[in-house]
């Protein structure tokens, strides 16, 4: 099986497959309202194929993806909303929730957001940039392992906090309340279709970027790194470099996902970006399986459904199974569902092999 | 000047505090590598052993007297079960062992929502703790001194066990060189089930004290567990000195930027003034150095 | 037979305790240079220190550049390599793979994005050179120990490193590999310099064309074979002659 | 010669192209209306031809909101259970489709559109944290739904697709204030959470204070969900204020009391004004810490009035003796009752014809009688000032003259006149 998906025809029907799935079938048999949802669990699972590459593949454990995340969802929001409120009271004019706030003036770094070139731009750049910098802060310096996962934490609380605080960026009660995108209303049943057709298109854009790293020279660079990462410098390479790429990388596909997150769930906030959610992204990665390429995609949407789907019937017993499979995959199956795949696979080569001999 | 003053104290006292959170913390972390996500909890596990020991005793001074040891073992219990059930596999793979007590975590706030109740429970503040002294024209609070005094009594007993007593030589030499310390005929499974049973038990000291100050609730751990983290991870592996001066140093910090600014700012502050000294010094405060690549 | 390789009071403090306390090393090319010495001597600090793990005092000097103050990388680039006492590769990637990640330290961001389609051809040529063409496709982390220590050294060899400062090479390697091993080292080292720490006392009687004998930090005696095991200070250290293998099986332990 | 690898493909660039294409076309045949244009209103799909209705009850009961909102939920019942007993809603039986919102403004979001949409429910109850109100605001407009708000909020919000049950500012704050000028305070310290209900509260409190001569002698915000107040307090301590504002939330209230009382000070010496400590909360922060101290409110479980006796009776019978009833609990036990009585009077459930029929719906509730405003759907409300006794529940020593009508955009205050936005 896997040996099929490995060559190039392989590749092809994968993707085909996956995209009748989302493009044709998910379409025809889901509600409007399914339909979204499912769009919002596409978005964590572009998170999810960042943090397959950062952690599974280059062992860097990152607990803030959520400020990644926010990010991008943060700087669509404040496009949405100056385009709202432009589109209300003209140019120039302030966004509601500032007006409530007792903001009259808009703030001067909310200006330029009115463009939408230049909010995509932002949206691009800004993230991966900070990662980047981030990045060669500590990898340059050699934090990494639990250091780094501490230090990654510790950032997303300072981000949430940071974000509590600043009244002209919604503060605790974050932006909502969008009409348009990109001058589509956002009410209207089609465009919440558009929508997900966008969400769905980037996951298999972001995907097939993921599957070019992991098997460029880079991608084994970045496995080389992760299992010994002094040898790769005794060879030459700056290691921190190499880490970097896939941080940022993983940084722009939280960043985009946000940015698609906004006007598919009309909300954004503090909530949704902090300690707990950064950690809660890693829980669909981790089941899916970190290192393979489609296990974190599945992890993260099986994970967004059970939440949906148990929450409500037992909310006590939701947080309890949530911890257990924290404890239960990561301990007694690191390499998530992938991994289950590929034993059953080995123990029935075996079993070929024995009735062969036999 | 008042106010000065009091802010002097507060920093003090709020080092006092993510010391005694810390220091079970720099332990378990530092000595031994393991990133104990359930440390919060088990700080949750003291807060909740002083509430039931008041419910029995009654007397809110005795309690707390009898807590504090009690809040120890307990701590200390669920350490050791944590650290035969789940931790001492996965000794190999520390960033594991970060998300599996992480999950640990969440069940036992869950535990203690569904046993406990969600809401807030009351903790008496026992007469002699109550009202402030005056220092130097502050009024200081009764509680702050007892948890000041607390954290100096317990840093100073730890590094003493450490130094002095077998127990503490078997830990140090582990922590120095496992191989060489298992040669020496050091069981290190002993030792780091020992590490492990003192650094969760310290969590519940922590949690019984942190009693009178804070509130008692499911998620009350949640609140010092990062800071805690990172203290350790800028006084340094293995260290109790550099926990202690981490702690007073950022306590003191925030007590200051806080000031000056917003508290919100400030616990931004404290993290850009982490990263920062990290970019000077990647390996903490203080540190043990060692001949191996990890 | 030229220089490659000098250093110059090489000096190495480890919170005061002085691990590498003023040594003199010359590194030819066409030599095999075996560094020998007590557990503790400082030569594998003397390695470290080399290859920029270890700050110190003192210069090191390859082909007229310094290299103190430089990171490892850089170091690394400037054709000096290493081996670690545990054979480190990449157990994930296969044998074919650890080569051409050693080989390509020089590549561009755009080559490193694309696939391999071929494999280099002096990856090729050292596959041949280690004994593992035969194993290009297997994982490294199933090779056996002493083919893993062939396949550290062959991916210095891709890497072109022309000093090679190896930390116990033959360890754990039955006879025959250790002999094949020692005709490796001398292959290499046709136009390379080639540096061994190693403990084997026959290892080294078989192939060193030159010993250094360093004792508590410092350079103790350095010369051919014959006259470093005729120097009293080394009978000395290692307890005398007759009582060679006793002392090298206490220093191991 | 050159050794071939047994990989097959170079890479991806077709497969990306080829994946952009086919996004690109979905997006090209997938274009809907644009700004300005109309848009056709999502179809309603409650169905009431059968003999029950549906309605939705969505609140957290999962993180941390949990606590306070399980209250509120549990009122709902209370008040659901009442009706069916007495025969439904225009003879049909109310059914709750309960959901979860655990504490999350995005899950609230989500939870809002599946009520409305997959389950068809007639109105929801439910939302705490502004946040969850603001999320799920977007969500009643643009599926044209009813939400009924049961919480004290910051005012400056008047949709029509939500009732709000709870105080709104010139029903809490303002009361609060004029009751501590009566009592000659000069000088007042500001205390909140760091979010949007303690921000807007302070910029009224500071407009009103400088209309009234009151000096503000400090205004600090701690994180929400902090529990080191220890800088807070020194500094309330030393600026020698008349009373303290509170507008701290949770957990942040237990740290605060605490180091208040152990700094030795008392609410003789300096009085705390609460707005968001009940009958629930005090328990957690200690009787002792808080005893004497003051909080504002339009219910307490001690009100005495024969509609009050029948809640708090039905509530204890129903979920426990050691259980209290509070402000919250009551506004949402309310906004069902209102709720049916405005379908009754429509004679409809359907949400434009109980927009239309909201107006002067009134419900004899346990603090008085409440009446819907049809204009900005807020209802009258009774302020009352409320002490802390040893019992650990708030009693009345102050309440306004009559209820006072809703304005949550404070357009009858002159002194108000830089807060008001436009609608």
């Amino acid at each position: 099986m896997s040996r099929f998906f490995a060559t190039r025809a392989g590749v092809w029907s994968g993707f085909g497959a996956a995209a009748l799935v989302l493009f044709g079938a998910a379409p025809l048999l889901l509600s409007g309202f399914r339909l979204g949802l499912l769009a919002q669990f596409l978005c964590y699972a572009i998170v999810a194929v960042g943090i397959g590459l950062a952690w599974g593949r280059g062992g860097m454990l990152t607990l803030g993806q959520g400020v990644f995340f926010g990010m991008g969802a943060y700087l669509m929001a404040m496009h949405m909303k100056m385009a709202d409120a432009e589109f209300r009271n003209g140019h120039g004019a302030v966004p509601d929730f500032m007006e409530l706030a007792g903001i009259r003036e808009l703030p001067a770094y909310w200006v330029p957001f009115a463009s939408p070139v230049f909010t995509i731009a932002m949206i691009l750049v800004l993230p991966t940039g900070f990662a980047v910098l981030l990045g060669f802060a500590v990898f340059k310096r050699r934090v990494k392992g639990a250091y780094f996962a501490i230090l990654s934490q510790a950032l997303a609380g300072a981000f949430a906090i940071l974000l509590i605080g600043q009244q002209s960026m919604g503060g605790f009660n974050g932006l909502s309340r969008f009409r348009y995108f990109f001058g589509y209303n956002l009410d209207d049943a089609v465009n919440q279709q558009m929508l997900y057709f966008i969400a769905a298109g980037v996951l298999l854009v972001v995907v097939a970027v993921a599957l070019q790293l992991r098997r460029s020279r880079y991608g084994e660079l970045l496995v080389a790194v992760r299992d010994a990462e002094e040898r790769v410098r005794f060879l030459g390479y700056d290691a921190a470099n190499i880490k970097v790429v896939a941080y940022a990388a993983a940084a722009l596909f939280a960043a985009v996902a946000g940015a698609i997150f906004v006007p598919v769930v009309g909300i954004i906030s503090p909530a949704s970006i902090g300690i707990v959610p950064s950690i809660m992204f890693i829980l669909g990665v981790a089941i899916g399986g970190r290192a393979s390429l489609v296990g974190p995609v599945v992890g993260a949407l099986a994970v967004a459904w059970a939440q949906t789907a148990l929450s409500e019937q037992f909310p006590s017993a939701w947080t309890y199974a949530q911890g257990l499979l924290f404890i239960v995959v990561i301990a007694l199956l690191p390499g998530g569902i992938a991994s289950v795949a590929a034993l059953t696979k080995r123990f029935q080569a075996k079993s070929a092999t024995v009735e062969a001999a036999a | 000047m008042d106010l000065l003053v009091g802010q002097l104290f507060t920093g003090l006292s709020t080092g006092s505090i993510l010391l005694l959170a810390a220091l079970g913390l720099s332990l378990t972390f530092g000595q031994m590598g393991v990133i104990n996500m359930a440390h919060g909890e088990f700080i949750m596990a003291g807060c909740y052993t002083a509430y039931v020991t008041q419910q029995v005793v009654g007397d809110a001074g005795v309690s707390l007297l009898i807590a504090l040891p009690v809040g120890f073992l307990v701590g200390g219990a669920m350490g050791l079960v944590l650290e035969w059930l789940l931790v001492r596999h996965l000794y190999q793979r520390p960033l594991d062992t970060l998300l599996v007590t992480f999950g640990v975590g969440l069940v036992l706030q869950q535990v203690a929502r569904d046993v406990f109740g969600a809401p807030a429970v009351n903790v008496t503040v026992p007469e002699f703790l109550r009202g402030g002294v005056d220092l130097l024209g502050t009024a200081v609070p009764k509680t702050r001194l007892f948890i000041l005094a607390l954290a100096v009594v317990a840093v100073t007993v730890v590094a003493l066990v450490l130094r002095f007593t077998a127990a503490g030589r078997r830990i140090r030499a582990v922590v120095g060189n496992r191989d060489l310390a298992e040669t020496a005929g050091i069981s290190s499974r002993a030792v780091d089930a020992g590490t492990f049973f003192i650094g969760s038990g310290l969590a519940g000291v922590a949690g019984v004290a942190l009693t009178l100050i804070g509130s008692t609730s499911p998620t009350t751990g949640q609140s010092y567990l990062v800071d805690a983290f990172l203290v350790v991870v800028a006084g340094g592996m293995g260290r109790i000195k550099g926990a202690v001066v981490a702690a007073v140093a950022l306590g003191t910090f925030q007590a200051v930027f806080e000031t000056y600014s917003t508290a919100s700012l400030a616990k931004v502050g404290v993290f850009v003034v982490i990263v920062v000294f990290l970019q000077l010094r990647p390996q903490g405060l203080f540190t043990l150095r060692t001949r191996s690549l990890a | 037979m030229t220089t490659a390789l000098t250093c110059t009071n090489i000096h190495v403090d480890f919170d005061g305790f002085k691990a590498v306390n003023g040594v003199d090393l010359t590194l030819d090319r066409g030599e095999v240079h075996f560094l020998i010495g007590p557990n503790g001597a400082g030569k594998t600090t003397l390695v470290d220190a080399v290859t920029g793990l270890a700050k110190y005092s003192g210069s090191v000097v390859k082909d007229g550049v310094e290299l103190r103050g430089k990171k490892v990388h850089h170091i690394a680039r400037r054709g000096i390599g290493r081996t670690f006492q545990t054979a480190t590769v990449f157990e994930q990637l296969t044998v074919a793979q650890n080569l051409d990640i050693a080989a390509g330290a020089g590549r561009s961001p755009w080559s490193l994005l694309r696939r391999r389609t071929v494999l280099p051809d002096n990856v090729v040529a050292v596959l041949e050179q280690i004994g593992l063409a035969g194993q290009a496709q297997t994982p490294a982390g199933i090779l056996a120990h002493g083919q893993k220590q062939w396949l550290e050294i062959g991916m210095l060899l891709v890497g072109d490193a022309d000093v090679l400062l190896l930390d116990e090479p033959i360890a754990g390697m039955g006879h025959e590999e250790r002999d094949t091993t020692g005709r490796l080292l001398h292959e290499i080292a046709e136009t390379r310099a080639v540096a061994v720490v190693e403990h084997d006392m026959d290892f080294m009687r078989a192939f060193a064309s030159r010993v250094t004998v360093l004792h508590a930090g410092a350079v103790l005696a350095s010369g051919s074979v014959d006259e470093v095991s005729n120097d009293p200070r080394v009978q000395e250290v290692y307890l005398g002659a007759s009582h060679e293998q006793e002392a090298i099986d206490a220093a191991t332990a | 010669m050159p050794q071939r690898f047994t990989f097959h493909p170079r890479d991806l660039t077709r497969s990306l192209a080829a994946t952009a294409a086919v996004t690109a076309l979905a997006l090209t045949s997938a274009c809907g209306s644009r700004a300005g244009e109309e848009t056709a209103a999502a179809e309603s799909c409650v169905d009431t031809s059968g003999d029950t209705v549906k309605v939705g009850a969505l609140n957290s009961l999962s993180g941390t909101m949990s606590i306070s909102e399980t209250t509120v939920r549990d009122a709902i019942y209370l008040a659901v259970d009442e009706i069916n007993a007495a025969g439904g809603v225009q003879g049909k039986q109310i059914e709750i489709v309960a959901e979860d919102g655990a504490s999350e403004p995005t899950v609230f979001a989500e939870k809002a559109e599946k009520l409305i949409r997959e389950d068809c429910v007639a109105a929801v109850f439910g939302g705490w944290t502004s946040a969850s109100r603001k999320a799920m605001l977007p969500v009643f407009e643009d599926n044209d739904s009813l939400l009924y708000y049961p919480v004290q909020y910051e005012g400056l919000e008047a949709s029509e697709n939500i009732f709000y049950t709870g105080a709104t500012t010139n029903q809490q704050i303002i009361p609060a204030l004029d009751y501590l000028a009566e009592t000659g305070v000069k000088s007042l310290y500001l205390v909140g959470s760091d979010y949007v209900f303690p921000r807007t509260a302070n910029a009224i409190i500071n407009a009103y204070a400088a209309d009234k001569g009151i000096e503000i002698v400090g205004e600090d915000y701690a994180q929400l969900g902090s529990v080191e107040f220890s800088t807070i307090v020194n500094q309330v301590s030393a600026s020698g204020a008349d009373a303290v504002f509170n507008t701290l939330n949770g957990d942040s209230n237990v740290a605060f009391f605490r180091e208040y009382a152990n700094v030795g000070l008392t609410a003789e010496q300096m009085p705390v004004m609460s707005v968001s400590i009940a009958e629930e909360e005090v328990g957690g922060i200690g009787i002792e810490n808080i005893e004497g101290q003051l909080a504002a409110w339009n219910y307490y479980q001690t009100i005495e009035s024969p509609a009050n006796t029948t809640f708090v009776d039905a509530f204890k019978a129903e979920y426990g003796a050691d259980r209290v009833t509070s402000d919250p609990m009551e506004a949402a036990y309310n906004s069902v009752y209102l709720w049916a009585a405005t379908a009754e009077k429509a004679g409809s459930f359907d949400v434009a014809d109980i927009q239309a029929s909201a107006d002067g719906v009134s419900f004899e509730s346990p603090e008085g009688t409440v009446v819907i405003d049809g204009e900005n759907h807020h209802v009258t409300k009774t302020a009352r000032i409320g002490e802390i006794r040893a019992d650990g529940l708030l009693y009345t020593v102050w309440e306004s003259a009559g209820a006072i009508e809703p304005d949550p955009f404070l357009e009858g205050y002159e002194w108000a006149a830089d807060l008001q936005v436009s609608e």
